[in-house]
Parts: structure tokens; C-alpha cells; sequence
């Protein structure tokens, strides 16, 4: 008796399909930039069909090196990484990464890095006629020098380099934010002003490990982005400030493991969310958030999963 | 069939062999199948404060027993959770992991120090399978205490080298090649950074092939990340910088191509 | 053989004793303020006179009742709060609170709250007389409406309170810095500017948990402040940047479980630290933190645990 | 002694009763020694990533055994581990925490709501221990499944509620109170909030006397962080505001004393 409605929701059909910027995803459930390549390491293991988007590692308008090893540290419930967005650039990444991830039915999300407002637009204009899906402009990278977090602490300079970039981008545009900020809907509010498409919330919080017993930093860069787990609890209260703030679709990272991690962001006010170092601690991290989502709808009789969006607004 | 799997593994058998040495064998047949000498594994910790995988370098390959052997030191939280799998107990892995190492058909050293020891007995067990007649000889460097020293002496030839002469040469494996005017074409190492450099050295100056398992501190284990990556001569095709991913182009890699920190 | 060194070691004196604003603490181990009342409850379980300091819960000129219930929630390594500065008024606390504390040989930190220049005026006006030995003033707690946090964000009303406070203190001034800023080097200036003795840094980060069974906040203060493990990776950053840029001794706290997390704080710049949140992970954090720092100042054969504040800087 | 005690404790036994309700019993010889019925303890979790402890009431308390016995329900990740615990394995437990019940010596109603009956098995035993000529009875108030009833009854007269009628009145205990024409001088309960707030009203119209145990999330469990409060009519002389620390001056409260939202 007790499991019969349950049953009869296994049947019913719920639906989980979003959409951003009139682009459909078959699912909330996205992969974090940097966490999963451009998706071809995972796909021994993971089925990327089961994914609403894959969103790429940065890619700048030339190879970039990165930063000097160690890159990675392991702190309590979370990571600090220093990678430095190294990517091989956007020619490569045009002629390999992209027709690589055609083939999957799942959406294309080229996240895009630069040092100056000129990089940006420069990758962004060499992807206007490539068959991507939108693009997720990184401003809020700590690891970087030039570029990154600079822009992305400062609302001026957020709002003039989205709206350079918006003049040049044939994919809608979102604006990927940081967390090391006062005020967080201040910035979302210089995107939208600025032309934002969307939002990315959050990018990692710049963290510290020093190793006691040889008295040096961990990471060769010293800093590095806090992830994982320990991060979610912030990410939720800005992806819910963000959404009282501003008109934009949201979608939302920092943190996430499981679907109940996915569902708060959603509830929170994100149209769709992000895996990211969740992929390190299970290669099917997304696939089981994806799958979590849909039997969340089925146990609470709910019809589609855009009821859920921003629903504790 | 897939190149890696993850899962669930059960503990057969953990003993310590060492000061902080473990020995640890899971049942992982579908691992064992598709594993060679070089390659490694991820272990994932059951406390969720530990949230990244440890990569831990395979010892010995069973694929008729469908069994992995682990041979590491505990290091930290997480090599410390691990040494208290108990017989039954299961322990997620995903495996098997990186390049490993490539048969040259020559007389060889198989050199580990330290920790870099376990792999390089896999490596002089397959060897031997399938290059009978080319003759190797393994050097092991040791601080003090020795492990796994009847392992490779049932696989040939063994030299050993101890910092503090408690056994063999005292000093590095070098000074053992030296002492018993040991020579090879080719040089397999795992180990320190400090004797790998000098691998390097050692088998330029006598023109010898050299191959080096590197480690660096890793995230997804598979190549996604790029947190373990080592400089290179050229640009990897793949990275299209100077530098290769350790886990996924390595861990092993010809001296020739990697530049040493 | 082996043994020996450390057996010598054990015999050798070390010294944990650090000095902060002319005042000596027996060692550099503190109770994060909120976390351990006024150590009446803990006294129970744990030796107070193992203590650096103790440092109380906030009070306020007046009696608060705090926040409603539910304050607490735990999240991933990891817990908010919204306590909301509930205190007993600062007259009770000083015919109570302080005696108390008098009976054991541990120095006395009194943070204060306030909701205006004049609440935070009034509590360091009546401790003029009174015996402590220090003053923590809280101008960074997320939990209440006005005040705190409020304060905190804003480096001239760093600047202005602090003077303020200064102008009345007959014990040396901490000013509590709140970690949810985009630069918290220039707040920390701001506080030097006006006139700090000491900082304390960090308070919690502004975090939120959603019930999704429920579909509600956990906390009925819907936001609290993250504290715990998790956020040690951030504290370490900010107590590194802090102490590059001003001349103030440091008290660091921010997820210090063990003395390994405390040493890590130390050598990036802080005097002292303090144990909060590792309080209800075991009542015995801050006493293990303590023989933990003897212990590593034994085995690497370092006399004084001075040798070890900032040496990373 | 001091009052509290602090360790790892020894899992005795453990069994599932019921849909998701656990019977846990530690050897916990310094809080068997200490404890009284109505009081609870914390218990710690090994993962590392739940750091805060959960507050778990005392079911029975035996001196003699130095045993606790603890029936709880799995409600979330803290508790599924601790479902887990097997005899043998060790628990990290802080107690005995809170104030307990006070007797009363007068007929009493001892009323538990769900997971809110455990707490009363201990009362009834020291009831019928330390005043055996006073009469009380039991009310239960399950949602349909029953757990602990045997033991129960042992302690004398039992009546229970179910919501689906499955067993005795159908509704919830003061249905089964007016169904079955029971009267008495003292309420003593514990179980959800709507449960609480009817008995205090019905307490009195009643004229009762009432002692509620009251349930709320905590963090240190010893009074020293003032999550855990309840509103109170008067000015706490400890917290000198409208409010009461649960897990110090409760989790009994004398019903007049309390505002229950």
C-alpha cells in the first residue's frame, strides 16, 4: 500500500529539462569548468548524455602553461587548486575539444579566460561561428596574475568587460562570479548592467594550506581556490541574494555532491547547477545528481523541476 | 572492454611489513585484467573529510587471482585510514591508472628508493615473463629497514643500497651500480626526486635509455584536472604547453622528454 | 637510540608563552568568543587553567534574547550559527561572569557587541574597573541586524568605532574583523588607523542551509555564520595577508581543530589563535591544541614558540 | 565525581525495532552511574565531516551493568552511522547531559509521542523503583508501528494510540487519555511539538501538574553556546532574558514555565 504512490510516480513522466537564454538543457545538471576537461577523460567512465551541458576548462586565445607544481591540496571537506588555467588555447581547443563533445547529445558551454578585456573578446569572436551552446566568461579566477579576480572584485570593471564582450558574442554570455567579494549582488548587478545573459555563482574562495613540519606553503602559487564540499553553505546564501537582486537566470556551483546539494542551490534560485570537485570524489557525481533530481520530483509527486526554481524566493 | 574500472573492492589481506609500510591485496579482477607494471590506482577514503582520491602505485598484478597488491607508507590521514582495512572490508578504487612502463627488449636496472620500491617489483615479475632471456638486475635504496626484499630476490638478481650501510652498499643506489660495477641498456627508476635527477644524469653520461616513474600531488587521477602535470622538452600535443600530465601521459616517462624540478 | 632525542627533547623546557600588547599568555591558546559561554560550563570537563585565555561570549550593554530558534545547523565539516549575540547584559556578566573566570590562572578576553558606537562605548566604559585583561570588540557578526557586521564591511566605520572605543578602553583593544569582505587588508588597516591594539581574525562567513524535505530554511535566521574545518583554508589566507600588511599582533582563528591547525595559523603571521567550533567537536580541543604545539616544539627542537609566529611571512 | 563523563564507549549490542528505530546499549560505566531518566548524552560521529554531536535520550539506565540503553531513530546521516555500530566497536558518547525528570509522588500519566518514548521507560522504572505505592500509567502515541511495548508493559499498565487505528485507540494520546476515562495528578511526556502543546492546554484544564521534555537542535550540548533555547514566561536568572537553555536547565520543563511555539 505505503509504496504504491511511488510506483505510480516511477511511471509518471516528470519533467527535468531547463531552459536558459531559450536554450533547452535536458537537465539541470552541468559540469564546473575546470573539474572536467572538455569532457573527454570522463567519458571512459561517465555517459555525457546523461548531462544537461558539459561546461569546458578555460580556454584562452593562446596556450597558457599555468602555474609551477604543487597545484592541488586536499584541505578538510574541500580542495585548493592553483592551476592557473592552463589550456591550449583556442585554435586547439576549436579543432579537437569541440567536435569531440558533438558527439554526445548533451549542450557545449566554452568557458573562456583571459589577462585583458582584448583576450576575452578575441576567444569570443573566434567562437561565434563554432557550434557551441553559450559561453561562460571566467572573471573571478584567483589563480591568475592578470585578469580573473581582478576583474571580478571590481563592479566597474565587471560591467565593461561584459558588455565588450557581449558586442562581439554570437552564444548567449554568462558572467561566472566571484565569492571573494563584500557584496555579491553588487557585481551581479554590474553584469546585468553590463549585459549579461547569465550568471555563474560561485567561483572558488582563495584559501591557504602550509605544511608544518617542512614550513611551506602547500601550493607552489601559495594561494589556490577553495572547492568542495565546505564551500556549498556559502554558495546557496549568494545564489539566493543573487536571485532576490537580479533578473537573470542563475546557474549555481560551489560544493555540490549529491542531488539534496543540487536541489538547495535550485531552491535557492538557480535555473541549473554545477559538479565540480564532486567529480574527483566520484567520477559519477553528476550522473548520480542528475538521477537524484528526477527521483526527488518522482518521491515528492512534483511534475517538472522548474516548479523548484528560486521556490524559497 | 573500458580501460578503467570503479567500484567497490574487498580487502583479501592487510599486513604491515615496515615502520608506516602496508601490504595491502584487494580483489579487483577487473582491474587486475586490464593492469600492467608502472600503472597505479586511486583509493577513495570513507571519511568525508578526505574528499580527493590517493593515487597508490600497484605492486603486483594477479589477473588469474583477479587480485591488486598495494605496497605504500602511510603519510598522512588518508594512507592512515587505509591501514586499518581490515579482511572483508570494502575500499572504493578506480584503476587502472596512467601509461606504465614499456618493454625495450634490453638488459635493464630496475631501480626504486624508498616508497618507489613496491612497482618495480610488478615490473621485474613481467619482465621476466615476457623477456625471459634479457638479463636485469634490481637495485633497491633503502633509508634503513628493508621490505619486500624476498619478493624481488625470488625475481633475480637484487642490489641493495642503505643510507645508514646497515645493508649492501652504504649510500644511494648509485653507489651500489658503482661498488659492484653493475651495467645495462636501459634504466626503469621510481623513487625520490633527488635520485631520479641523478638517474638522469647517470644514464646520459653512459648512454643509456632511461625511463622515470614521476609522482606529483593529483586530483582526478585522470587527466581532466591538470594538477599533475611535469615540464617538458617540447610541447605535448595534448596540452599544447611544455608540460604533460603525470597521471594520464605518465607516470612514467622517458628522461629525455621531462625536465626535473 | 631512536627515542633518545625526543626523550631529551621531553626534558628540555620549551616555551609557549607569547606576549600580546605587554601582556604574557602561558601559551598562545585561546577559546573563540561564543563557542565557550564564559567557561563556567566547560570548567566541568576541562582545566581552564590550561588556557591562554578564554575569551567570552559577546556582551552587550543591555540584556539580548537572541535570535529565534532554529540557531544551529550543521553543514559539511562544517556548521552555522544565528545565535544572534544573546548575552546576559553586561552587569550580570560583571557580577557573575568575570569572578568566575578570576579563579583560574588563565587570562581573561572580554568580546563586546553592540548594536552603535554608543552600545559598544557603554560595555568598555563599565569594564574600565573591572579585573580583564583584554577587549574583543565584535564588529563582524552576520547574526544581527544592525551593528556588527554591518560595521565591519565598512572600513571608515572600522576606523571611526575603533577610535571611539579606543577613547574609553583602560585594557587593550582587539578589533574582530569579519572574512566576508573583498579586501579585509584594508579593513585591517582601517582598524589600525584607528588606533587597534590587536586584531582577531576571522568571524564566520555568511552561509544558509535549506531542508529540502521541508523546503524551508533550516535557520530561522534563514542566513548564519559558517564556522568549522571548512573554513580554516580561508582563515589561513586572511591572517597571512593581514600580517603582511599591518604592524598589529594577530589572533587567529577560523576552523582550528588541532594543533596542527593552530601551527599553520601561527606561522602565517598569528600570535595567538583561538579553538571555537573544535569545542563541540570535543571538549578537549583547545587543552590538546595546547600540549599539541609543546609537543611539535619539542620534536623539531624549537625552544620558543615565538621562533615559529610568522615565519612563513 | 564530576558530573559529566567524556570517552569511547564500548557498543554492547545493537538491533533494529522498528522502521528506521535502532536499540543501542553502550558500557558506559561513569554515566550508568550518574545518569537519571529524562536526561540524554551526545554521541560523535567518526566522519569527519559531521562535526557536531547528536543528542540522543537515555532509555534505560542500568548502574549495575554500567549500561546506557539508547533507541533512536535514523534521521539522518549522524544517525544512519551510528545505525551501523556493531558490538565491539567504540563510541565516542559525552553525558549524562540535561536535567532529568523530578518526582513528584503523585499519580502520574507518563506519555511518550513517537521517538519521544523511549525517555519514559527509564521514568517508569525509577517511578515504580522509588515510589512503588504511587500509581501511574503509561500513554503511547505511535503513528502505526509499535516499538518497546514489551518492555513497557513490563512497568505496568499500558494504553496505546495509533493515527491508523492498527492498535488500541485510534488518534493520538489524549483520545487514548479520554477514551479509556484515565485521570492522574502529574504529566510527564516527551514527543512532538503538537503532542506538548495539547497536554500542557489539557494539563490546565486539568489542574495537572506538567513536566515536558523539549527537543531542539543544539551544538555543544552543555549550556555554553546557547543554540538550543525555548522561550520562557520569566527572566532566566541565568540567561537573564525570556529564555532557557534546553540542554542545560531542561529538557524538562515545568509546563507553566515554557512557551511552546
Amino acid at each position: 500500500m505505503n509504496k504504491n504512490p511511488d510506483r505510480n510516480m516511477e511511471k509518471a513522466a516528470v519533467n527535468t529539462s531547463v531552459q536558459i537564454c531559450g536554450i533547452t538543457f535536458k537537465n539541470p545538471v552541468m559540469t564546473a569548468s575546470g573539474t572536467f576537461g572538455s569532457g573527454e577523460e570522463y567519458s571512459e567512465l561517465v555517459d555525457l548524455n546523461r548531462l544537461g551541458a558539459v561546461v569546458t576548462k578555460g580556454v584562452a586565445n593562446v596556450p597558457w602553461p599555468g602555474n609551477p607544481t604543487p597545484r592541488v591540496a586536499e584541505v578538510y571537506g574541500g580542495m585548493l587548486n592553483a592551476v592557473g588555467l592552463q589550456n591550449p588555447g583556442i585554435e586547439l581547443f576549436c579543432k579537437r575539444d569541440i567536435p569531440f563533445l558533438r558527439r554526445f547529445d548533451t549542450r557545449i558551454i566554452v568557458n573562456v579566460c583571459g589577462k585583458s578585456a582584448a583576450d576575452y573578446c578575441e576567444v569570443v569572436e573566434r567562437l561565434a561561428n563554432e557550434p557551441v551552446d553559450m559561453l561562460e566568461i571566467n572573471i573571478s579566477c584567483p589563480n591568475v596574475k592578470e585578469g580573473g579576480i581582478a576583474f571580478g572584485q571590481d563592479p566597474k570593471a565587471v560591467e565593461a568587460i561584459t558588455s565588450e564582450v557581449k558586442k562581439r558574442a554570437a552564444q548567449p554570455v554568462i558572467m561566472k562570479l566571484s565569492p571573494n567579494v563584500t557584496d555579491i549582488t553588487e557585481i551581479a548587478r554590474a553584469a546585468e548592467a553590463g549585459g549579461a545573459d547569465a550568471l555563474s555563482l560561485i567561483n572558488t574562495l582563495t584559501g591557504m594550506k602550509i605544511d608544518i613540519e617542512r614550513r611551506t606553503f602547500v601550493l607552489a602559487n601559495k594561494t589556490g581556490g577553495l572547492s568542495g564540499p565546505a564551500i556549498h553553505p556559502i554558495a546557496v546564501r549568494m545564489v539566493y541574494q543573487v536571485a532576490q537582486t537580479v533578473s537573470l537566470p542563475i546557474i549555481g556551483m560551489g560544493g555540490i555532491v549529491t542531488a539534496e546539494d543540487a536541489i538547495e542551490m535550485i531552491l535557492a534560485g538557480a535555473t541549473a547547477v554545477s559538479v565540480g570537485t564532486a567529480n574527483f570524489m566520484d567520477v559519477h557525481a553528476a550522473e548520480k545528481a542528475a538521477d537524484g533530481i528526477e527521483d526527488y520530483l518522482r518521491r515528492h509527486g512534483i511534475a517538472d523541476v522548474r516548479e523548484l526554481v528560486g521556490a524559497l524566493l | 572492454m573500458a580501460n578503467k574500472w570503479e567500484g567497490q573492492a574487498l580487502v583479501r589481506k592487510q599486513a604491515q611489513i615496515g615502520d608506516g609500510i602496508f601490504d595491502l591485496t584487494l580483489q579487483a579482477d577487473e582491474i587486475a585484467a586490464r593492469a600492467r607494471a608502472g600503472q597505479f590506482v586511486s583509493l577513495y577514503c570513507r571519511d568525508g573529510a578526505r574528499i580527493l582520491p590517493r593515487p597508490v602505485s600497484l605492486c603486483e598484478i594477479n589477473a588469474g587471482e583477479g587480485t591488486i597488491r598495494l605496497v605504500y607508507r602511510v603519510a598522512g590521514k588518508g594512507t592512515k585510514e587505509f591501514s586499518g582495512l581490515r579482511e572483508g572490508d570494502a575500499v572504493r578504487v578506480l584503476g587502472p591508472l596512467g601509461n606504465g612502463f614499456s618493454f625495450r627488449g634490453k638488459s635493464a636496472f630496475l631501480i626504486g628508493g624508498g616508497i618507489g620500491i613496491p612497482p618495480m617489483l610488478e615490473l621485474a615479475k613481467e619482465l621476466n615473463e615476457k623477456e625471459p632471456q634479457t638479463e636485469h638486475k634490481m637495485i633497491l635504496g633503502y633509508r634503513s629497514e628493508r621490505f619486500l626484499l624476498e619478493d624481488f630476490r625470488a625475481q633475480g638478481e637484487v642490489f641493495v643500497a642503505t643510507e645508514d650501510g646497515s645493508a649492501g652498499t652504504k649510500g644511494n643506489v648509485l653507489d651500489a651500480i658503482r661498488e659492484n660495477h653493475l651495467s645495462a641498456d636501459v634504466i626503469y627508476a621510481c623513487g625520490p626526486m633527488p635520485m631520479l635527477r641523478a638517474l638522469k644524469a647517470y644514464a646520459q653520461e653512459n648512454r643509456m635509455e632511461c625511463f622515470l616513474s614521476l609522482e606529483e600531488r593529483m586530483a582526478c587521477g585522470i587527466g581532466a584536472c591538470l594538477a599533475c602535470v611535469c615540464k617538458t622538452k617540447e610541447t605535448d600535443p595534448h596540452t599544447n604547453v611544455r608540460n604533460k600530465r603525470i597521471c594520464k601521459e605518465g607516470p612514467v616517462f622517458d628522461a629525455g622528454e621531462v625536465e626535473l624540478s
